[in-house]
């Protein structure tokens, strides 16, 4: 990297921007077609009545709050990892920041519509918001679910402007190279960006304090989300570990996906010389201790569980340690941990591949804890008489397939039109690389500043 | 940089344009600083009370009959609160942000793309005329590339 | 003192026959979905008699527990709604608000008993049998909760009679359904804030327990059984 | 209840959902009654669910949404002026008002004990002697009335013994011919009289 010049730098960077290739557009419509058979699903679950999807009583929630409860822990790469690593001032974070804000705000897009999806009546999601109407009701703040209404709309709003601001420049950057009506857009994009020092200094600043705002709304947001469930009186929810563990668990899932992400854009995107292994081995070491983490927050929620012995508590822990929901939970620890613990932890597996390998088990792990969470608790509440099951049926299963394919589609997409990593900042790390810092930061006395008034 | 600030360009008339912050330079100090930290806490303060009047006094404001179940609550008046306290900070600082850095602004006046390929832009605005030359030669000799007369000066 | 409406039931008395869960679908426009959609879990009976099997074959009992919303003065159901539809009454029912409801399904999450029952296709009554529907009754669509009011609308007749004969609610005026059916009159409905109604000497009764007490839901149904039964609470 | 009040509803929910919706019509409204969509492959499902949605089209149920109802079109133009003119009262025909939760129409029988002998020579009035000669009921068309989505079990008769003027809610009849509707009503207007009067605002009151 320390050879690239900035032109280089440019170069390779919006190298992406500039044409698409055939594969790319098959790619494209391919998942095209998945979120449009997701959208069709949801249509046609809002005509005929949630009765379509699997759930049933007394298992109300199923893989819809599954995937609200995914892909929320899965938007906490970006944001949270980025602004850790830029208060830490990591310099290795530099190329990584971006394509990690990025899946905060589509991931978290795409969780915030799960509560509107698995609604009985979505046409009324906006009685959630608190505005005078003629009936004289307001929503209900005591429910967590407007808990969730807050919280998810602050984190939003803060990671979609975490995401657009340091992306100004570049977005200059791109408009000075583009023609025609791209120019246009890209112009209204950049807001007029020219890169006085007083932009700079005002941008650089705003960072700063955006870093230090949006850390705690992140972790508030996945505590807000557990206790969805910890408030509600059901064996194995009703728990004081649940923020914590659903904090860890997102940090765990997000860093995950921000590995594999990485690793696409890699392959694809031809940015072998920008991702290298050494963001892979530090992102898999955070992972690994994350793993760790996880573990420990099983292990700590299954004895408390199992010492407490409340019958009915006990019930939901046999059932998913030996009984109908086993190999899920196996599964799960096989993928959150025995998979993934020995790939990073030992220093020769802790590659490209290795991590991503032990990112895509996690990924699939935390998907599976998170319905595990969800349907053994509700299947299995205090009165055996009304215990249930519960299946998906193709509804549900094109809505969550559509949701991933939205995913991949949205990252493909802002790929091509916004350079997917900081080109200022690289930038900036180059040239803190030339020149080593502390010889080249002068206070305002250095003799830099001759001309004094 | 320098050199213009050494003929007696008045600080104010020079305009400094780069793709990456300078702030080792004394130009990436010359701007008074704003107390962002600060109006962000102001803001945070304001949003968090729109919050807690959000959650407790509207709340009362419509009666909703409950049968003696409590409307507002501790713990979510203070959940609510501390959402529309951060979402009130960060919306200050992009606020703030915006208003100080002077954007957004599309119509520019005084720009080039090439500040985009690597260069600094250096202006002095509104020169005057006699003294023209004398800060192209000063730039020239400063190492600039290329200077550029829009009648205003730009050293790239 | 506004009413506060509660419930006794006598296991003791039960005889499992389920008239009280038939008369309740008769009542309350509740709709049937059909064999297949019980089978996948989508029946609604806003009482059911819940048969729990004590003793190895041969020597079995079996025990009948009528369940039906508990109507808890500490509804887990009530805070986790969003809309307000489902609340706590003046009269300390669980109000469910029908038209209010957009369907998170939350309070049926949140209820211990699963005594709320979600609309997942629109109800529908083959004719002529939608002459049948009670006039009193809504009749829910797709989409929203139900769940038993303690027949609300015999209440509420009841008390709009009462109001026009300028005098108040006489005890064992009001029957919801379930009790009005009940051949061995195990069930009994009142007045709770009455100390001398009917039901209020029975709640006092040593016999007395509460479904799954002990988790602070404090319903205001309380059954009646000569010895203690496990299966009432290890359930 | 204020008309700006309704208009800002109305906006919101237009901007939220205007875009679910259209795509909801393009989807769905081949202006087919719904009963007629085919259930989905028996192969999708492990069961064909049977159902009937809500509405009978997509364009009802958006109807509904938005609040607005179609004008009744009534098959006799019964003037109510003509009526109260000649010093009836509301009761004297709706007879069951003070009594039950149903105002109640008078039977086609009703109407012909005086119109035997009153204007006989009117159009409008023989369209009524036609009906009781065919023995048919004629088909009135409901003006007010919440609809079945709104759940609301509204009651005449304590209105009336509380001393609500039926003006309050119809609208002053003296002035209406065939009655058409002229208060809305909606929750908030219902609720602000409740609130005034010091009745009950339970939602359980009227709800259920």
């Amino acid at each position: 990297m320390a050879q690239k010049t900035p032109e280089q730098i440019n170069e390779d960077l919006l190298r992406p921007l500039s044409g698409t290739s055939g594969r790319y557009l098959i790619v494209l419509a391919f998942l095209a077609g998945i979120v449009i058979a997701a959208l069709c699903s949801f249509f046609w679950q809002v005509y005929a009545g949630l009765g379509v999807s699997g759930l049933r009583s007394p298992v109300f929630w199923g893989f819809y709050i599954t995937n609200f409860v995914f892909w929320i822990g899965l938007s906490h790469a970006g944001t949270l990892i980025s602004a850790i690593l830029r208060l830490a001032n990591a310099t290795w974070r530099r190329p990584v920041t971006r394509c990690a804000e990025v899946i905060t705000v589509f991931a978290l897009s795409i969780g915030a519509t799960f509560p509107v999806i698995h609604l009985g009546r979505p046409w009324l999601a906006f009685w959630l918001f608190p505005y005078p109407s003629e009936r004289g009701i307001w929503p209900n703040i005591r429910s967590p679910l407007l808990w969730d209404f807050f919280a998810i709309n602050t984190y939003l709003i803060s990671s979609v402007t975490f995401l657009l601001l340091p992306m100004l420049p570049d977005l200059a950057l791109v408009r000075d190279r583009a023609a025609g009506w791209k120019k246009k857009v890209y112009s209204v994009l950049a807001l007029g960006w020219t890169g006085t020092p007083k932009q700079w200094n005002r941008l650089e600043r705003a960072m700063h304090i955006m870093a230090i705002a949006v850390i705690p709304v992140a972790v508030s947001v996945h505590s807000i989300v557990s206790w969805d469930f910890a408030m509600a009186p059901v064996p194995m929810w009703h728990s004081t570990i649940f923020a914590p563990y659903f904090v860890a668990g997102a940090i765990f899932s997000g860093i995950a996906a921000l590995i594999l992400a990485m690793a696409c854009l890699r392959k694809f995107l031809h940015l072998e010389e920008y991702l290298l292994p050494i963001h892979f081995e530090n992102l898999g070491k955070l992972l690994l201790v994350m793993s760790l983490l996880w573990f420990y927050f099983v292990f700590a929620e299954r004895l408390t569980a199992w010492y407490g012995n409340d019958p009915s508590e006990m019930t939901v822990f046999w059932v998913t340690q030996t009984g109908s929901f086993s190999p899920l939970f196996w599964l799960m620890v096989l993928c959150n941990f025995v998979i993934p613990f020995p790939l990073l932890a030992i220093k020769k597996t802790r590659t490209i591949l290795g991590t991503s390998i032990a990112s895509v088990t996690v990924v699939i792990g935390m998907w599976l804890e998170r319905y595990l969470i969800i349907v053994p608790s509700l299947s299995h509440k205090y009165l055996p008489y009304s215990w249930g099951t519960y299946r998906p049926t193709w509804v549900e299963l094109t809505i969550t397939a559509g949701t991933f394919a939205a995913m991949v589609m949205l990252y493909m997409i802002f790929s091509k039109l916004v350079p997917i990593i900081s080109i200022w900042e690289l930038k900036v790390g180059l040239r803190e690389e030339a020149h080593p810092a502390p010889a080249l930061a002068p206070s305002h006395t250095q003799p830099n500043e001759v001309g004094a008034d | 940089m320098n050199a213009l600030r050494s003929a007696g360009v008045n600080r104010d008339n020079i305009v400094v344009m780069s793709d990456e912050p300078f702030e080792e330079y004394s130009f990436g100090h010359a701007e008074p600083s704003v107390a962002m930290p600060w109006l962000a806490v102001l803001g945070g303060l304001v949003g968090g009370t729109g919050g807690f009047l959000l959650a407790r006094l509207t709340q009362v404001a419509y009666p909703i009959v409950t049968g003696g179940m409590p409307i507002v609550a501790p713990f979510p008046t203070a959940i609510v609160t501390y959402e529309l306290t951060m979402l009130g900070a960060v919306l200050t600082t992009i606020v703030t942000l915006l208003i100080t850095a002077k954007i957004p602004k599309w119509k520019q006046e005084l720009y080039d793309p090439e500040v985009t390929r690597g260069k600094i832009l250096i202006a002095v605005i509104d020169p005057a005329d006699d003294a023209r030359a004398d800060l192209e030669d000063r730039l020239r000799n400063a190492g600039a590339d290329e200077i550029k007369s829009t009648g205003r000066f730009s050293a790239i | 003192m506004a009413h506060q409406w509660g419930m006794v039931i006598d296991l003791d008395r039960c005889t499992g026959c389920a008239a009280c869960v038939v008369a309740c679908h008769a009542e309350n426009n509740i709709s049937t979905v059909g064999e297949d959609q019980a089978a996948r879990g989508r029946a609604k009976h806003w009482i059911r008699v819940e048969r729990y099997y004590e003793g190895e074959f041969p020597d079995v009992r079996v025990k009948f527990m009528p369940v039906l919303c508990q109507q808890c003065d500490a509804a887990p159901c009530e805070p986790v709604c969003p809309t307000f539809a489902s609340y706590h009454t003046i009269e300390g029912l669980n109000g469910q608000v029908y038209n209010r409801c957009i369907g998170t399904r939350y309070c049926a999450n949140a209820c211990p008993y699963n005594v709320r029952f979600f609309n997942f296709y629109n109800p529908e009554w083959d004719k002529p049998l939608n002459l049948q529907l009670n006039p009193d009754v809504s009749v829910r669509s797709v989409g929203i909760m139900e769940k038993c009011t303690f027949c609300v609308q015999r209440i509420k007749a009841s008390e709009i009679q009462a109001e026009a004969e300028k005098r108040a609610v006489k005890d064992g005026e009001i029957q919801p359904a379930c009790v009005q059916s009940c051949s061995p009159h195990a069930m009994v409905f009142g007045d709770l804030s009455d100390p001398q109604s009917e039901v209020s000497r029975l709640a006092r009764s040593s016999r007395g327990t509460k479904l799954l007490g002990e988790l602070g839901t404090q319903p205001k149904v309380t059954y009646l059984q000569r010895e203690s039964w496990h299966g009432a609470e290890n359930a | 209840m204020s008309r700006s009040n309704l208009g800002l509803k109305r906006c919101l929910r237009v901007t939220v959902f205007l875009g679910m919706i259209i795509l909801v019509l393009s989807l769905l409204d081949r202006t087919s009654p719904a009963q007629d969509t085919a259930p989905p492959p028996q192969t999708m499902t492990q069961s064909s669910p049977i159902f009937t949605p809500a509405h009978r089209t997509v364009m009802d149920a958006v109807r509904e949404f938005f609040g607005s109802r179609q004008k009744p079109v009534q098959p006799i133009a019964y003037t109510h002026k003509v009526h109260l003119a000649n010093g009836m009262q509301c009761t004297d025909c709706h007879v069951g008002v003070d009594r039950g939760p149903d105002a109640r129409i008078p039977s086609v029988n009703f109407c012909m004990t005086c119109h035997q002998v009153i204007a006989t020579d009117k159009p409008e009035i023989k369209k009524l002697a036609a009906y009781r000669a065919r023995g048919e009921d004629i088909p009135w068309q409901r003006v007010y009335g919440f609809l079945p989505s709104a759940h609301v079990k509204f009651n005449h008769a304590p209105h009336i013994r509380a001393g609500v003027d039926c003006a309050q809610c119809h609208g002053d009849m003296t002035k209406q011919t065939v009655a058409v509707r002229m208060v809305d009503h909606t929750m908030g207007f219902c609720v602000q009289c409740h609130r005034e009067k010091n009745v009950s605002v339970d939602c359980v009151a009227c709800h259920y």
